[in-house]
């Protein structure tokens, strides 16, 4: 078993509605120096070992993200 | 370097990539005619987008006599805005006046159904803007491919999560629309929105740029890189390998939405408007501010400076081109007078929408654009906005048309057993087609602002608009495009006739006509043909009506390979009722012992039906007949019957015919009904038959004489076809046999959650 | 009596809870997010919406809006507030109300008339009940699942502090059923359904939201 | 400037419904494999070099995050 994490963010490009949303609220909150916020998905997956790297980026890509869109990023993170 | 008008002047021969962004070789030619030059890349990003079959209407703009030809004066007297601007605008008496319009979203939505069908909602909702009105409601007409093809399963639940996600945030009712499963739309879905609002008569605002030194601002969203696609060709030409070259080529064509962004919009300029302090106000929608700017100065008397830089962005290192061409959202453009900026500014603030003065109005005739101080755009507008490139394609009605017409439904497998008939009324109820639309209608706020009289599952959406009066609006949309497959001028005239009829059971008055025109591609002269026909149907059937069509929009190029999607023009009617409180409900029960009684005439018409599209898969022969005289008698004896309190409940007959309009006026009430058929005719064409002009009513039994009396007298058929029967919980058809509701329901409600849940 | 109703941007139901207060018989005041005043009212209603998009979670940017401190002190000090949908997701935010809303646990919007029954007829809010009545309002949310650890919802349970159940099908897998829950005093009531949009039958399924608002009326005579 | 992520998931004790229609669905599609998937959200501030961790950590508690019913990881991810 390994467990392994998919982020998905908006491609930079994308508007990020949610993101400027939270940048736009931390000042009035009284915190400084966050300059930028982009907000996206955290995927955390249990994961047989024998599901190798290959086909975890076919679940990133084709199910998980909009590729259109967005942009994904797979880790393991140990078992 | 940026290409400006003093670069395009010093290199002439600069090559250009004009193809690639959709021009043909003469149409260049014609700008360079137009400039007395080669354009700079912002002006060709400029002309190329606006020159577009999109913006441009140029293989549709020809056949718009048809609209002008048919619409007499008396039909022109309501109207206060017609074909032309941002939307048609109509009186509806005590002050009021209402706008509304239907617009496609198809192609983005195949690419990104959420955010293509929710940034189809969103340019709708501002173009209503636009014209000063405060939006009421919104529609979402859908077309989609076979029901159980794995793509619709992929495009529905996006496109239906897109449409509720932004209209729900954005604080508009859904009061009604369609889903047609057809496999022609199988790679080519239909996503049409229409949005209504309303205003104050003397609050019309028409979008023009006029009195030399007022100001043009932008304000609302940061303008980005979103929905640039094919103007990135230009950037790749001006830089090269870096950020902004190359790397910008596969840019996504969509866009994303903020609907949250675009409720504090109308808030704002709804504000505005209340303050009068802004002259003309500007959608950005298609085409971004190259649409915007060119519009306005060539709607106004004057010309206009803008400097571009000043735009504010989200993106680094954008070039003037795509600044002229994002298409990025919840944008609008006013021209304001000096002395007002600073209140104009105060409001924006308030709502903590970003504001920025981009320009001014000059005098003299021509857009002049600077980028940095330089020039980079000097137009006479309306060649941009309004004397694009026009074209008269070729018609020709298919070679196909023919055998179509010929493969009539007459010889296919008709029921006749009891058994047979009860087991097909039940296969009906449950086709993808007919089946109840719950499952997409409940992810739309019905309720929001409070206003809603009628919505899903009712023939029509009734929106209150005067709180103290009651006076308020209905609207339906409709088309069966099997119909207009078959027959393309009596098709049309039929959507029109379902969505005036629809209007007309609710209890309203039809007063105008919108529409969105989704066909294949101008270039198949068989599709012209099509088209062609469709429009002069509508227009003519118009006439006949007498209502006048005060918009719409065009959406060729809907197909899949060389393969169209069956014509859809889509019709919306728009009527008014001077109290909302004696509208028609759609279900019966609401008073025990109603008389159901049948209005029009039943024939044998199976022609594009949905029995013969659900049971046997076939397409052939004519559709009904349509008699739009007969339509409009329903609609005043419909009328009557509201004012008197003589009609309790109504539904009219379309697809399915009067067997599915029995199962719906059932579930909808709640409420069971014993039905007797004529012994004179056959029990399948009277249950199945899709005859236009019909209408089921329930009336009180003390006033069925009176209502019978009026109905020949006026020379409408009607005939007493059953009575409700609250005990019996059940849909019994005398020779057929009885349904309890409760399996009745089952085969209504089950399928779309059966395909989709 | 005088009445608030907040706007906070992207609040959606405004005008409808100003609507459903005149109705009643109340004085309507509106309310701005950014005015750290209450402008003398002797109850508040948070209306129902998308406060910001309710991009980040619903409710939690709204939850620090200038007007929302004085809330929170007026709340305390004894002032009824009711807070409906995106509302009762603020008052859980402000920490005004325990538990959190989560999104729908079928992931989509739902939108559909909401039977309810009445479990608590003793807050502020609901005296013009029958206790066990039940009731027919609108549900739309998109993020409606009542959550609250297990601990709180036996407390909410034991206390009696459960103000409405769903009965019938529960529309958003809200644990046991819950549609609303009230603070100890029985002054502060969030719901995800919306009383302003039952005000009548011509525009809702029923008019007994209005019992809501009455409710409030009688407590005011009462006080 | 430092690039700060923050991750917020819901607790181990709270209903996911996103991550188990994620779970349910990839089957379907043809992925075994995967035991359980648990969908949060994934953060990405740009931030000034004088915001310190105690105030990134009440950012992430305070305002990113919902302590009733998520748990929140921050981290610095270089500059
Ligand atoms: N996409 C949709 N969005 C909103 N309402 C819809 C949609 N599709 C269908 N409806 C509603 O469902 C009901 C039934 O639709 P339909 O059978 O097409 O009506 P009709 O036959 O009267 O034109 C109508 O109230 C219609 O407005
Ligand atoms: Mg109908």
């Amino acid at each position: 078993m390994a467990r392994v994490v998919v982020d998905v963010m908006p491609k930079p490009e994308i508007l990020d509605p949610q993101g400027q949303a939270v940048a736009r609220a931390l000042p009035r909150l009284g915190f400084a120096g966050v300059s930028d916020v982009r907000q996206g998905k955290h995927f955390e997956l249990e994961v047989d070992d024998s599901v190798d790297d290959a086909t975890l980026a076919r679940i990133a890509e084709g199910f998980l993200s909009n590729p259109v869109v967005e942009d994904f990023v797979v880790r393991r993170v140990g078992s | 370097m940026t290409d400006t008008v003093d670069n395009a002047k010093a290199t002439p021969d600069h090559e250009q990539p004009y193809r690639e962004l959709g021009l043909k070789d003469d149409e260049y030619a014609r700008i360079r005619e137009i400039l007395g030059r080669r354009p700079t890349d912002a002006e060709l990003a400029m002309y190329s987008v606006m020159w577009s079959e999109h913006c441009s209407y140029k293989s549709s703009k020809v056949h718009w006599k048809h609209w002008s030809a048919n619409t007499t004066p008396e039909m022109k007297a309501k109207m206060l805005a017609g074909i032309g601007e941002n939307a048609g605008v109509v009186d509806i008496g005590d002050g009021w006046a209402v706008t509304f319009k239907l617009e496609s979203h198809n192609h983005p939505s195949y690419v990104e159904p959420y955010q293509g069908a929710a940034t189809g909602v969103g340019g709708i909702v501002r173009d209503i803007m636009a014209m000063g009105a405060r939006p009421l409601a919104v529609m979402d007409p859908l077309r989609f491919g076979a029901p159980d093809h794995p793509d619709t399963r992929r495009v529905l639940p996006g496109i239906v999560a897109g449409v509720g996600g932004y209209g729900n945030c954005l604080g508009l009712p859904n009061i009604g629309g369609e889903v047609v499963f057809d496999p022609s739309y199988q790679g080519n879905p239909l996503v049409n929105a229409l949005c209504v609002g309303a205003m104050r008569t003397e609050d019309l605002h028409l979008a023009h740029a006029s009195g030399t030194g007022n100001k043009v601002i932008l304000f609302g969203a940061r303008t980005g890189l979103d929905g640039i696609g094919g103007v990135s060709v230009l950037a790749s030409e001006t830089f090269s390998g870096d950020e902004g070259g190359t790397g910008r080529k596969k840019l996504p064509a969509v866009q994303v939405g903020d609907p949250f962004t675009e409720k504090v919009l109308i808030e704002c300029c709804l504000e505005l408007f209340r303050e009068g302090i802004v002259v003309g106000i500007q959608d950005l929608g298609g085409a971004g501010l190259s649409c915007a700017t060119s519009e306005l100065a060539s709607a106004g008397d004057g010309g206009m400076r803008v400097e571009l830089d000043r735009v504010p962005l989200r993106a680094t290192g954008m070039t003037p081109a795509e600044v002229l061409s994002s298409e990025s959202q919840e944008r609008m453009c006013a021209v304001v007078e000096p002395a007002d900026v600073d209140a104009f500014m105060r409001v924006c603030a308030k709502w903590d929408v970003i504001a920025t003065e981009i320009g001014e109005v000059t005098d003299g005739d021509r857009l002049v654009i600077t980028w940095h101080g330089e020039t980079v755009v000097d137009v006479p507008p309306r060649t941009v906005a309004h004397e694009g490139p026009m074209y008269e394609r070729p018609i020709a009605r298919p070679q196909h048309q023919d055998a179509l017409v010929a493969d009539t439904p007459d010889t296919l497998a008709r029921p006749s057993a009891p058994d047979e008939l009860r087991a097909l009324v039940l296969r009906m109820a449950a086709s993808p087609n007919l089946a109840s639309r719950r499952w997409v209608t409940e992810q739309y706020d019905r309720y929001v602002r409070g206003g809603t009289v009628l919505a899903q599952p009712s023939d029509s959406g009734m929106i209150r608009v005067d709180e103290r009066t009651g006076r308020g609006v209905a609207l339906a949309t409709d088309c069966n495009a099997r119909f207009v497959k078959l027959d393309p001028y009596t098709g049309t005239q039929l959507a029109l006739a379902e969505a005036y009829r629809n209007v007309a059971v609710s209890g309203a008055t039809p007063l105008a006509v919108t529409n969105c025109l989704n066909f294949g591609s101008p270039e198949d002269p068989g599709v012209m043909w099509q088209f062609e026909q469709a429009v002069r149907g509508l227009a003519e059937g118009c006439k006949e009506l007498g209502i006048p069509v005060t918009g719409g929009n065009v959406s060729f190029y809907n197909q899949t390979g060389s393969t169209a999607i069956h014509p859809t023009p889509v019709v919306g009617v728009l009527g008014v009722i001077d109290d909302v409180r004696r509208r028609i409900p759609t279900g019966i029960g609401a008073e025990a012992g109603e008389t159901l009684l049948l209005l029009g005439d039943t024939r044998d018409e199976f022609g594009g039906s949905e029995w013969a599209h659900e049971v046997h898969g076939h397409l052939g022969g004519t559709p009904p007949r349509v008699d739009l005289a007969r339509e409009k008698l329903l609609a005043e004896i419909l009328l009557a019957g509201s004012r008197d309190g003589m009609v309790s409940a109504a539904h009219d007959l379309s697809d399915g015919g009067l067997a599915q309009t029995l199962v719906e006026t059932c579930l909808i009430g709640q409420t069971g009904a014993r039905v007797f058929l004529d012994p004179d005719q056959d029990p399948f064409v009277q249950l199945f038959s899709e005859s236009a002009g019909r209408v089921l009513v329930a009336v009180p039994r003390s006033e069925e004489l009176r209502f019978t009396e009026m109905c020949k007298t006026r020379g409408l058929p009607v005939r007493r076809t059953g009575v409700v029967d609250p005990e019996s919980g059940a849909l019994e058809i005398q020779d057929v046999g009885e349904i309890p509701l409760d399996e009745l329901s089952a085969a209504w409600e089950g399928t779309l959650p059966a395909l989709f849940g | 009596m005088r009445i608030g109703a907040v706007t906070f941007p992207g609040t959606l139901d405004d005008s409808d809870t100003l609507r459903a207060i005149t109705a009643a018989g109340a004085e309507a005041v509106p309310l701005w997010h950014g005015d750290a005043d209450l402008r003398g009212v002797d109850a508040v209603v948070l209306p129902g919406g998308f406060s910001y998009g309710d991009y980040l979670r619903a409710g939690a940017i709204a939850r620090f809006a200038p007007v929302m401190d004085e809330v929170i002190a007026a709340a305390k000090g004894g002032m009824p507030v009711l807070g409906i949908c995106n509302g009762f997701q603020v008052l859980c935010e402000a920490g005004l109300l325990p538990g959190a809303l989560l999104r729908n646990a079928g992931l989509h919007f739902v939108c559909k008339d909401q039977w309810l029954k009445v479990e608590n007829n003793a807050t502020a809010w609901t005296t013009r009940f029958d206790a066990g009545a039940e009731v027919i309002i609108p549900v739309k949310n998109m993020d409606g699942r009542y959550t609250a650890l297990p601990a709180t919802i036996d407390e909410l349970e034991g206390e009696g502090r459960v103000v409405f159940r769903y009965a019938g099908a529960n529309p958003n897998g809200s644990v046991n059923d819950i549609a609303g829950i009230t603070d100890a005093t029985g002054r502060v009531v969030g719901l995800m359904p919306h009383p302003e949009h039952a005000i009548d039958a011509l525009t809702g399924p029923s008019d007994d939201g209005l019992g809501l608002f009455l409710s409030i009326l009688d407590a005011a005579v009462r006080a």
